[in-house]
């Protein structure tokens, strides 16, 4: 519906705490310049996403969502995100499948120390978004 | 009250045009892939040749899935609530079976009686139903064992008996006399169609061959209430799914709740299912947790405590909860077998 | 096959092994089965195993506590592997009746295929590989693949995976993916618009009944999400949206314990193609991780487990 | 048949339809414990707030929109015009956004509904309050009453019970009753604390070591469901006669009116023919329906 040029994608990410979370932070105190696209909301693991909360924010109207964690090997708990990666990727596939375009589900390893690396994966998000357009998947038929 | 007019089925089409001009008239649509009644498109009268009778009862046009009761909405000097307007046209019902015409009777009870329910009954005002009878009821058809019929005409305002190339028309209530004497171009019956008609009712009643027997039930159920190994064990393989309480045409329970986004939203109702756990489920309690209260809550319901307010069981016969049910759950095989005190 | 199943229920029972059995009889409508559940060793002759023994029984497993001994097909049969795995039944309070399974007869397919509904048809039996119908009084045969479950059509596993006892000899795969993925390669061929409209115009009908989910074996939370109030995360007002949501919320958390068994979608009422969802979600999963359902045991579920390096492509 | 009389509650629909909410303004919160508060409110609408009128034992439907709605007993007496209370316990969606409002915030608003206490039945006779939690919310109304009209009563025992010293409610209430020499106040709590110097003890263990009479009495309970389910029995075996037992019960319901089907006790609605119940009318269903 609305497709005008005022028209900015709200990215919702779930970053863990330990790593994605203290990357966004250094991204912003080394004031690295990432789209203000994104609302981030902190979980203590990747491995506590409920794919549940994707599809939700997809329902709320967010344009995408993304799923930040450590990288495999580096999970404050082990394992968590090593759960999260299987439950991601079915949640990506199946979503696509069922007709979400895949650009809307996104994932990402980055580690405390990467402050580059999250300003880089949000512009990328931010921009593939864009190009796909809002999120009317759960818009009533007016 | 045997009419004298009659109408060949080619014409079914002319008709409906013609009741069309003050009523919008549903009729038996597969469209959606699932049978139920729908708006006639003007046009197609082939569910004549495919009609038995719809998986979706025809109480969802005057008691829909779900329904806006009423909208709110938040300003500076607080909570604005308004009525949704009401679609004021009449709808008439072609082709409704008359277990289901019945079952509006029913629903007509608990919706009127006491408090009254305005959004029921705004719809069910001026509606008219024409019933068709049923010469080929289905196996699991019991209605007969409710003191209706396949061609009861008792709660239809006009009744259509199918004699083959013809339907016969039977005015049953002033309503229908009045919209029957309205319409143009119907033709006279004669003796022999008469006798037809006898015929077919004979034959489609002997038809229905699953009963249960009705006597003395409420004092049955009355005296098993307490029989726990009775209800477990009948309750065993019950899924505890709503099927059965969706599509029974008597079946009015419902929930109410709120969609709202930021500061406006309505209020809605929807169907509701006593054999879901939540339906009775309290914060800290849940009285009919387990299933067997469920199931008892559902049989006793229908047949023992409805008739204490209403006289008449809450159940007619129209078998869907038996022929869609997932694990054929048979309420019929269970009201046939209720224990009888050692 | 039934004379079997009836000696070896009734020597569990009478050697006390089992509590109940758990298994199928003749339906209250033509042609129907019902799910049988026994204590009584007297009533074992009221057993039945037929080509219409749809149920899959392994959903009572979770409910009814005891040991059981249990009729179980193919797919049962790794449902049943599946909540083992998940510790949801324990290996030894279950004894394992294997059906060779050589399809199921699913009654919507035999009614369109001779434009009768099942009331009206005399005598459905199975033989060999055809399947033959009688209605008023004339026999018609048709190759039984015309009237199989999507879900049999395509079964690797037809012959139960795990068993105490299997009740004949085991019964080879029928091969016959295309028929059985059809409405999925359909989809798969539209544009991501055109699929979501379609599960929209689908769930557009659902009327919340939740059968697509009482009756999955690997749907066995105590308290379902969509009930939590706090949050709420799906409405309970049957609006499309939270429908579809539902459905697509379920269909990921049963990934890795689903069989395709094909239940979902024969007990939905609505007609919703649900097993071209759940079909969809076991292939996704086969694909990514090499895992099926309900093959081993001893296996940890599919997430609860993970390799070291997989579906890294999807992530950046 | 159905016996309720509408008639006369029909002038307090909004807009003629039984479902359409009024709206009031809560004017004052009393914090009754750490998770029990009173809410005083009014109607927003002045003809209302003069000729709205109610007895006691009656209850409400109170709504916060988008949030949904829920039942609670209108606790205030119904000869005080200037407000009306209700208390509500947090337990889940509802409440706790109840629990978020203040002052000046609106609910949604309709009833009043149920039956009812039929005073009548009560008076000259000795009348036992036996209450457990939030429970006395639904009976203090006719306590009240039954203190403004003394000398129609006879003898008055009063048994409140709470979890805790914590979970006790209208603490304010219960000290003006325990000064009042013309009624026998009882408290008790099923664990105590270090400061707690009252009785110990389950409400039905309390009742039967107090032990009323039962000629020309009548016993009022109200409370969770388990005490009721305890207490009943305990009276029993003190000689009351199911018709001199009464209680007032708490159902999940959505309409109150009787038509959406989940507070049944059999036929009985607990929001048509209820709250208000004598044992005798019940007990049938006993086995865990109520």
């Amino acid at each position: 519906m609305k497709r005008e040029a005022e028209w900015e994608p709200k990215l919702l990410s779930f970053c863990c705490r330990w790593c994605s979370y203290a990357g966004a932070d250094l991204a912003g105190t080394s004031r690295k310049k990432y789209p203000a696209n994104i609302r981030i909301i902190r979980v203590p693991c990747s491995g506590r996403v409920d794919p549940l909360f994707i599809i939700k924010a997809l329902q709320l109207g967010f344009d995408g969502v993304l799923v930040s964690g450590c990288y495999p090997g580096d999970c404050h708990y082990q394992t968590g995100n090593y759960y999260a990666r299987r439950r991601i990727a079915i949640t990506k596939k199946f979503l696509e499948y069922m007709g979400v375009e895949s650009q809307r589900i996104q994932a990402s390893w980055v580690s405390a120390s990467e402050g580059g690396k999250f300003a880089e994966v949000v512009s990328e998000i931010v921009k593939e978004l864009k190009e796909v357009g809002p999120n009317q998947l759960f818009a009533d038929e007016k | 009250m045997a009419g004298n007019k009659k109408i060949n089925k080619r014409d079914i089409g002319k008709l409906l045009n013609k009741w069309s001009q003050g009523f919008t008239v549903f009729v038996p649509s597969r469209e959606d892939k699932v049978t139920a009644f729908a708006k006639w498109d003007g046009v197609n009268t082939n569910f004549m040749e495919w009609y038995r009778n719809t998986v979706i009862s025809p109480k969802t046009n005057f008691f829909p899935l779900m329904e806006e009761m009423f909208s709110f909405r938040e300003e500076e000097d607080g909570y604005h609530t308004e009525l949704p307007s009401s679609d004021k046209h009449k709808q008439l019902i072609f082709g409704i079976r008359p277990c289901d015409a019945k079952a509006l009777s029913i629903l007509d009870m608990a919706f009127k009686e006491g408090y009254e329910d305005p959004y029921y009954l705004s719809r069910r005002k001026d509606s008219l139903l024409v019933g068709l009878g049923c010469t080929n009821p289905y196996d699991s058809c019991f209605c007969t064992s409710l003191g209706g019929g396949p061609f009861d005409s008792t709660y239809v305002d006009i009744m259509l008996i199918d004699i083959g190339d013809e339907l016969l028309i039977e005015e049953v209530t002033n309503a229908g006399r009045e919209l029957v004497a309205r319409t143009a171009g119907l033709e006279e019956v004669t003796e022999a169609d008469k006798a037809r008609a006898k015929e077919v009712k004979k034959s489609s009643y002997n038809k229905v061959t699953k009963k249960i027997n009705t006597e003395g039930i409420q004092k049955k159920l009355q005296a098993c209430f307490e029989d726990k190994d009775f209800w477990e064990k009948v309750s065993t393989k019950c899924l505890s799914c709503g099927i059965c309480t969706f599509l029974c045409p008597t079946c009015y329970c419902f929930d109410i709740n709120d969609d709202s986004f930021k500061k406006q939203g309505a209020r809605f109702r929807s169907w509701d299912s006593c054999a879901f756990p939540i339906y009775t489920r309290m914060p800290m309690e849940n009285p009919r947790s387990e299933k067997w209260r469920r199931v008892r809550q559902r049989v006793c319901h229908k047949y023992e405590f409805f008739p204490i307010d209403f006289d008449v069981i809450a159940c007619v016969g129209c078998g869907r909860c038996i022929r869609q049910c997932p694990v054929n759950w048979d309420i019929t095989e269970i009201l046939n077998n209720l224990p009888t005190k050692a | 096959m039934e004379q079997k199943l009836r000696q070896e229920a009734k020597a569990l029972l009478e050697q006390g092994r089992v509590d109940y059995i758990i298994g199928y009889e003749k339906g209250s409508l033509k042609f129907t089965t019902t799910p049988l559940i026994i204590k009584d060793k007297n009533d074992v002759d009221r057993l039945v195993v037929n080509p219409f023994i749809v149920n899959n029984l392994s959903v009572f497993l979770t409910e009814i506590r005891g040991r059981i001994g249990i009729v179980a097909k193919g797919c049962d049969s790794r449902s049943i592997i599946s909540l083992i795995q998940d510790n949801k039944v324990s290996r030894e309070d279950v004894v394992i009746i294997g059906v060779p399974c050589s399809g199921i007869i699913d009654l919507c397919k035999v009614e369109r295929l001779v434009g009768e509904e099942r009331d009206e048809l005399d005598d459905v039996t199975r033989e060999g590989d055809k399947v033959v119908i009688v209605v008023d009084g004339r026999k018609r045969e048709f190759p039984i693949e015309k009237v199989l479950f999507d879900n049999c059509l395509g079964c690797k596993f037809p012959t139960p995976q795990e068993y105490d006892v299997l009740l004949g000899e085991a019964t080879s795969p029928v091969s016959e993916m295309t028929a059985s993925r059809a409405r999925i390669a359909e989809l798969e061929g539209m544009s991501s618009q055109e699929r979501w409209n379609f599960w929209k115009g689908e769930f557009n009908r659902c009327i919340r009944c939740y059968a697509c989910r009482n009756v999955c074996p690997a749907c066995f939370c105590e308290r379902c999400f969509v009930e939590e109030t706090e949050p709420q995360w799906v409405s309970p007002i049957p609006k499309w949206q939270d429908n579809l949501m539902f459905q697509m919320t379920r269909n990921i958390h049963v990934a890795g314990r689903c069989t395709d068994c094909g239940e979902c979608e024969r007990a939905c009422p609505m007609n919703i193609p649900l097993r071209s969802m759940a079909r969809k979600m076991y292939e996704i999963v086969e694909e990514l991780f090499s895992y099926e359902a309900g093959l081993d045991e001893a296996a940890p579920p599919l997430l609860t487990a993970y390799e070291a390096v997989e579906a890294e492509d999807l992530i950046r | 048949m159905i016996n309720v009389d509408v008639g006369q509650r029909r002038k307090f629909f909004a807009h003629g339809n039984v479902y359409l909410p009024h709206m009031v303004t809560i004017e004052k919160i009393v914090e009754e414990t750490y998770d029990t508060k009173t809410f005083y409110f009014h109607f927003k609408d002045k003809r209302l707030r003069e000729e709205f009128t109610f007895e006691p034992g009656q209850f409400a439907l109170f709504s916060i929109f988008g949030m949904g709605e829920a039942p609670f007993a209108i606790s205030s007496s119904p000869t005080r015009r200037d407000h009306l209370e209700c208390s509500v316990r947090q337990v889940g969606k509802l409440t706790n956004a109840m629990h978020r409002l203040g002052v000046g915030a609106e609910m949604g608003f309709r009833g009043p509904y149920g039956n009812g206490f039929k005073l009548d039945l009560f008076q000259g006779k000795n009348v036992i309050f036996v209450a457990g939690g939030i429970g006395l919310s639904a009976l203090r109304s006719l306590i009240w009453d039954v203190i403004d009209n003394r000398e129609k009563y006879g003898k008055i025992d009063i048994i409140y019970g709470a979890r805790s010293p914590a979970d006790l409610c209208f603490k304010y209430d219960l000290d003006t009753w325990e000064n009042n020499e013309a009624l026998n106040m009882i408290t008790t709590v099923d664990r105590g604390d270090e400061n707690w110097t009252g009785r110990v003890g389950f409400v039905p263990q309390v009742l039967e070591q107090v032990a009323p009479e039962p000629n020309n009495a009548v016993a009022v309970v109200c409370g969770p469901p388990i005490m009721i389910r305890f207490t009943f029995p305990v009276l029993e075996k003190l000689g009351f006669s199911p018709a001199q037992m009464v209680t007032t019960l708490e159902k999940r319901m959505k309409c109150g009116i009787g038509k959406c089907g989940r507070c049944n006790i059999g036929n009985l609605y607990v929001c048509r023919d209820g709250p208000v119940f004598t044992y005798a009318q019940i007990k049938n269903f006993i086995s865990g329906e109520y």
